[in-house]
């Protein structure tokens, strides 16, 4: 494997004189750029167009999120979270929430942990729904956008309905739901499975067997398993590696092991498995919604909690399976009102290291399809 | 078909042919040389139409404007050309230079000059021929095809050059 | 004066046979130079305003509704917004090169269709070497690209240019062995004489009384598909549009241009998307011959087949008149109705007009034409639908590995299967 | 006040004969020829022998046109191509000596990081 150390620092002084004489091309590619995904800005070192590596350069997007939370009171901080991976902003409330509670010593009651999960796991549909379009359209691909988009719109309306956001819907509260479930939930995420279920295979009919995808995307962006885990990488990229860890299943959070359901995994770790490994996990969410819908009990969403939250002194890590890896959240409490310090492990941000590693050796068009299948959200890679 | 005002547009060609080629030993930037040579190949082409031998006139447009010198400014873009433009542009060769330029004029003025007597005018005037066809009997005709060899033989010389440019064009030497 | 343009027009109207140019008539060849244009034109306005609505509609969405009945004025707004755009010219660029690219493009683009023949008689002339004519021209667009990408000093232009002058001239080779292989074709009649003429060609395939993409079942079909695959990458259309990468290069070659000089770009990579599409209609698709020509002929199956375009325009003008029935009532949408009522009226005269005898006869060959070229272009806005885009790397894989050998194996196999078309016919025609 | 002598010259050079063509050619030569001479740019040089290649090219298609109106009997007539198909070679030739020359120039720029012919002096030692 490719040890990170090797990794020579660029020399950005000396001008690249021609085309020719100069062994190394460096290209600047970003901030602005149609294809880094907002403003992630790529120092790419090529020879040709071949990348000899690569060099991320973040921090263009970083608003303090974590310095904000040590002024903020704990209930204070919730919206906030929501900013970081605003295309996944249920997901990140649930890790926020779940790792205050458990700071707290509080469990959410049953109803409100079935809500949580029907809403989480909509919520992952839609943010893989985001990815597959922008990485259809990074490869060339126009039309998956616009179906994608589509459906995502169906997921945002359920949302819309139940807490009247969007995107940064701030659903959940800590210890539990502040809004019961409106007349007609079950039915509105009953319709939206039956009406969801042909269009992956609309999806997949556009893309999986699509001559020019499988060259575009096999053997590219090529990770191990190994390096995936020295590296940090979870979620979808280390599972397309063969790495089965699906914190849904290896440390079950929420009511998740309640529920049956299966954690794809690829072989070769390229992108083109990545991609199946998504496609498999919106139906796998399917499946877990639909199970969800069908035993959600009756009874309370709020476990008691204090009006005010004076967690005791003490230190708690509580990690998620967000749709783009291990989203983690590690609170210190110092028994005051605010948290002494909170730090996100963010996935977008881990997974971002790997770039390089899968990156060297392949070509330009590479980079772009790489980036597009990491699924990074630079909200949350700057924080 | 009778052509059409042809002292006015072999006139007007042989204009463009001689700035375009003017401008090609002229200019300090190649990309401007190579681009005046484009306008002489294209009017040549056009010349070559008027001597009724569109076949050549179509090979030049292909081959010439479009392939070589798509060639040469690939090249061109390929090096550097702000520092040498900066450098001296005509070396010092100016006896060799001036002495060959005599000997040419003295050339081109005998050809002028002694041209009519040479060339006494036969004017052609029949019907517009196969000319492609033409041309492809000399070449591959079984009776009256006597370049039929020295095609294979450019075809060989081609295979050659490709071969010699791959080499030549490699990473390292 | 006077009387010159009279001669002129009597000796157009005399010859039923000769395009103007083979006539030598250089007054009509003049007005057919600007017919063409003109059409050209509002062909590519057209196409702006189809391919926006057509990928949109593939896309479920709806495309421009707001500029006119069904966004039908949108070209029009978009000529007036590039026409009044700033014009910029970045500071270090070379001016002189900057400024006459996009005219170089332009001028390929167009010089093309002086060969183009729209019908027997429908062209501004027929060239001796119409097909290498044509060949050639399109091929010098490559060097108004280069020239393009280079003056705009730019990093991500250079490379565009860089990338699409190899992408054209990689596939002009396989695109140029599909050709030659029809050129075989031609020549299969009893003197045993080919044409490299554009009317020749199809007047090759009425007398053998097939389209050429029929011929040698599967030969003619390979020789088409290498041409349809070489055609789009020859355009820099998806899924072969690296040039123009959008999320790659940004906008490729053309990164640095605006305005006027950036809409001569547009306007030439669609009225090369035509001309690629007209070689391919006439060297594979039959050009301006109606279908079945020999097997459905007569005075009755003329007669139907001539009213083909009145009826296309009517029934377009009707649809028209179906949607205004479906617009809303409301009354900020009575201008919009009316618009459309109108552009409904125009198709349904323009259809009647094509009724009329005289003019159905002189306009049948250009609607067939039109017709075949249409569907290609329908087909191009379906790839950019469908298709992700290709590597560089694969898309000279495809070009040099695929392509090449796969036309110069149809040249040897369609050369032999016209040397032994004779023979085996004598031979089956003794055996059985 | 013109002379008789000046009106023929102005008469004959409006009646465009092979000779114009051969003119044209000459000029082109010459152009080509102090262009290799005097200029220190490979690439330009290069382009120069082009120019000369088609000075050849026009020449040798003048006088395919002036052979075919010569009489059938030394050889004219509308088959005598053969200036055509010489100039097609010198294509061929030209299209082989600008791949290997500029192969050899790039080469060259590699390791010399200068496309001036007078540094080009390897063969000197």
């Amino acid at each position: 494997m490719t040890d990170p150390k090797t990794l020579s620092p660029l020399d950005l002084e000396t001008p690249d004189k021609t085309f020719l004489d100069a062994n190394e091309l460096v290209i600047n590619m970003g901030p602005q750029h149609p294809a880094t995904h907002g403003v992630l800005r790529v120092i790419l070192r090529l020879d040709g167009e071949k990348v000899l590596g690569l060099e991320c350069v973040i921090g263009y997007l970083h608003r303090g999120v974590e310095k904000i939370a040590e002024n903020r009171t704990y209930t204070m901080f919730n919206p906030y979270v929501d900013r970081m991976d605003y295309v996944a902003a249920v997901s990140n409330g649930l890790g926020y929430c779940e790792a205050v509670e458990k700071l707290l010593s509080v469990e959410a009651p049953p109803r409100a942990q079935y809500v949580r999960v029907i809403l989480t796991e909509l919520n992952r549909i839609a943010s893989h729904q985001l990815w597959l379009g922008t990485h259809a359209l990074d490869i060339g691909a126009i039309t998956p956008l616009f179906y994608t988009f589509r459906d995502r719109e169906e997921i945002l309306k359920i949302f819309e309905k139940y807490c009247g956001a969007r995107l940064t819907t701030h659903a959940f509260r800590i210890g539990g739901l502040q809004y019961e479930t409106y007349d007609g939930f079950e039915k509105d995420v009953k319709n939206f499975l039956t009406f969801f279920a042909p269009k992956i295979d609309e999806y997949e009919e556009l893309l999986t067997t699509n001559r020019i995808w499988l060259e575009r995307t096999k053997g590219v962006g090529v990770i191990s398993g190994k390096d995936c885990i020295a590296l940090g990488v979870t979620g979808p990229v280390l599972r397309a590696s063969g790495v089965k860890w699906d914190i849904r299943k290896a440390q079950p959070y929420a009511n998740y092991k309640n529920f049956d359901f299966k954690i794809p995994t690829g072989e070769h770790g390229d992108t083109y498995d990545r991609y199946l490994v998504r496609m498999v996990e919106m139906r796998q969410s399917c499946r877990i919604i639909e199970q969800a819908v069908a035993g959600i009990p009756e009874g309370p969403i709020m476990a008691k909690v204090p009006k005010v939250m004076k967690p005791p002194v003490g230190e708690v890590y509580h990690s998620i399976e967000a749709p783009k890896g291990e989203l983690g959240y590690f609170i210190v409490s110092d028994g005051s009102t605010q948290p002494y310090r909170i730090r996100v492990r963010p996935p977008s941000f881990v997974n971002l290291q790997a770039l390089d590693v899968m990156c060297r050796g392949q070509l330009v068009a590479d980079v772009i399809a790489v980036i597009g299948t990491l699924d990074i959200v630079l909200g949350e890679v700057d924080r | 078909m009778n052509p059409v005002a042809t002292p006015f547009f072999f006139y007007l060609l042989a204009g463009i042919m001689i700035i375009g080629g003017i401008l090609v030993i002229t200019r300090k930037n190649a990309v401007h040389s190579a681009l005046a040579l484009i306008t002489t190949l294209l009017a040549q082409a056009a010349i070559y139409l008027m001597l009724y031998a569109p076949f050549v006139a179509g090979v030049q447009i292909i081959l010439y404007a479009g392939g070589i010198m798509v060639l040469f400014l690939f090249v061109i873009m390929l090096i550097n050309i702000e520092r040498t433009q900066k450098e001296r542009q005509f070396n010092k060769q100016w006896l060799v230079g001036i002495a060959a330029a005599a000997a040419l004029g003295g050339l081109f003025i005998a050809v002028y000059t002694k041209g009519k007597t040479l060339f006494p005018e036969g004017r052609v005037s029949y019907e517009e021929v196969q000319n492609t066809q033409g041309v492809a009997t000399l070449l591959f005709d079984r009776h009256a095809g006597v370049y039929m060899f020295a095609f294979e033989i450019a075809s060989l010389l081609l295979l050659v050059a490709i071969i010699g440019a791959v080499v030549m064009a490699k990473k390292r030497i | 004066m006077h009387e010159f343009i009279q001669q002129y027009i009597v000796s157009y109207l005399k010859s039923k046979d000769l395009t103007p140019g083979g006539a030598g008539n250089v007054f009509w060849a003049t007005v057919y130079i600007l017919l063409v244009f003109v059409g050209l034109s509002i062909a590519v306005i057209a196409m702006n305003w189809l391919e926006r609505k057509i990928l949109a509609h593939m896309q479920v969405r709806l495309g421009p509704m707001r500029v006119g009945p069904h966004g039908l004025l949108q070209p029009i707004a978009d000529a007036i917004k590039l026409l009044l755009k700033e014009d910029i010219m970045p500071a270090e660029a070379d001016a002189a090169i900057f400024w006459v690219a996009p005219f170089m493009v332009v001028l390929a683009a167009f010089t093309v269709f002086v060969v183009v023949p729209f019908g027997p008689t429908h062209a501004i002339t027929d060239m001796n070497i119409g097909i290498l004519f044509m060949l050639g021209v399109s091929s010098l667009s490559v060097l108004g690209i280069v020239m393009a990408g280079w003056a705009s000093n730019s990093h991500y232009p250079l490379i565009g240019a860089l990338r699409s002058s190899a992408q054209m001239v990689s596939y002009e080779v396989a695109m140029g062995l599909a050709v030659v292989s029809v050129i075989i074709m031609t020549s299969l009649n009893t003197e045993g004489i080919g044409t490299l003429s554009m009317i020749g060609i199809v007047q090759a395939q009425m007398a053998q009384g097939t389209w050429f993409i029929f011929k040698f079942f599967p030969l003619g079909l390979i020789g088409f598909f290498i041409f349809a695959v070489a055609m789009v990458a020859e355009t820099n259309r998806a899924p072969f549009d690296l040039p123009e990468a959008e999320s790659e290069l940004t906008a490729g070659f053309h990164t640095e241009y605006s305005g006027f000089r950036w809409s001569l770009f547009f306007l030439a990579e669609y009225s090369a998307m035509i001309a690629v599409s007209s070689i391919a209609v006439t060297l594979w698709l039959g050009g301006w011959l109606r279908p079945f020509p020999n097997l459905l002929h007569g005075a009755i199956w003329e007669l139907v087949f001539s009213l083909f375009p009145g009826v296309t325009f009517v029934l377009l003008g009707a649809m028209c008149f179906y949607n205004v029935a479906r617009m809303p009532k409301h009354p900020l949408f009575k201008i919009q109705t009316m618009g459309l009522a109108a552009f409904g009226a125009v198709l349904a005269l323009i259809g009647l007009v094509l009724f009329v005898p005289g003019v159905r006869e002189r306009v049948g060959d250009i609607f067939w034409f039109a017709a075949k070229v249409a569907g290609f272009m329908y087909l191009y806005i379906w790839y950019r639908g469908t298709f992700p885009r290709y590597r560089f790397d694969q898309l000279m894989k495809v070009g040099w590995k695929i392509l090449l050998p796969m036309g110069l194996a149809l040249l040897i196999l369609t050369a032999a299967a016209g040397f032994l078309e004779a023979p085996v016919k004598e031979w089956l025609s003794r055996v059985l | 006040m013109l002379s008789a002598q000046f009106e023929t010259d102005m008469e004959a050079m409006l009646h465009i004969s092979t000779l114009h063509y051969l003119v044209l050619g000459a000029a082109l030569f010459l152009l080509g020829v102090i262009g290799v001479l005097t200029r220190r740019n490979v690439v330009i040089v290069l382009m120069s022998i082009e120019l000369i290649l088609n000075a050849v090219n026009l020449n040798l298609v003048a006088l395919s046109r002036y052979w075919q109106g010569m009489p059938a009997h030394m050889g004219g007539g509308p088959g005598a191509l053969h200036g055509q198909v010489f100039a097609i070679f010198v294509i061929t030739d030209a299209a082989a000596e600008a791949a290997v020359g500029l192969g050899i120039l790039i080469a060259f720029f590699r390791n010399k990081e200068t496309v001036n012919v007078d540094e080009v002096n390897l063969l000197k030692w």
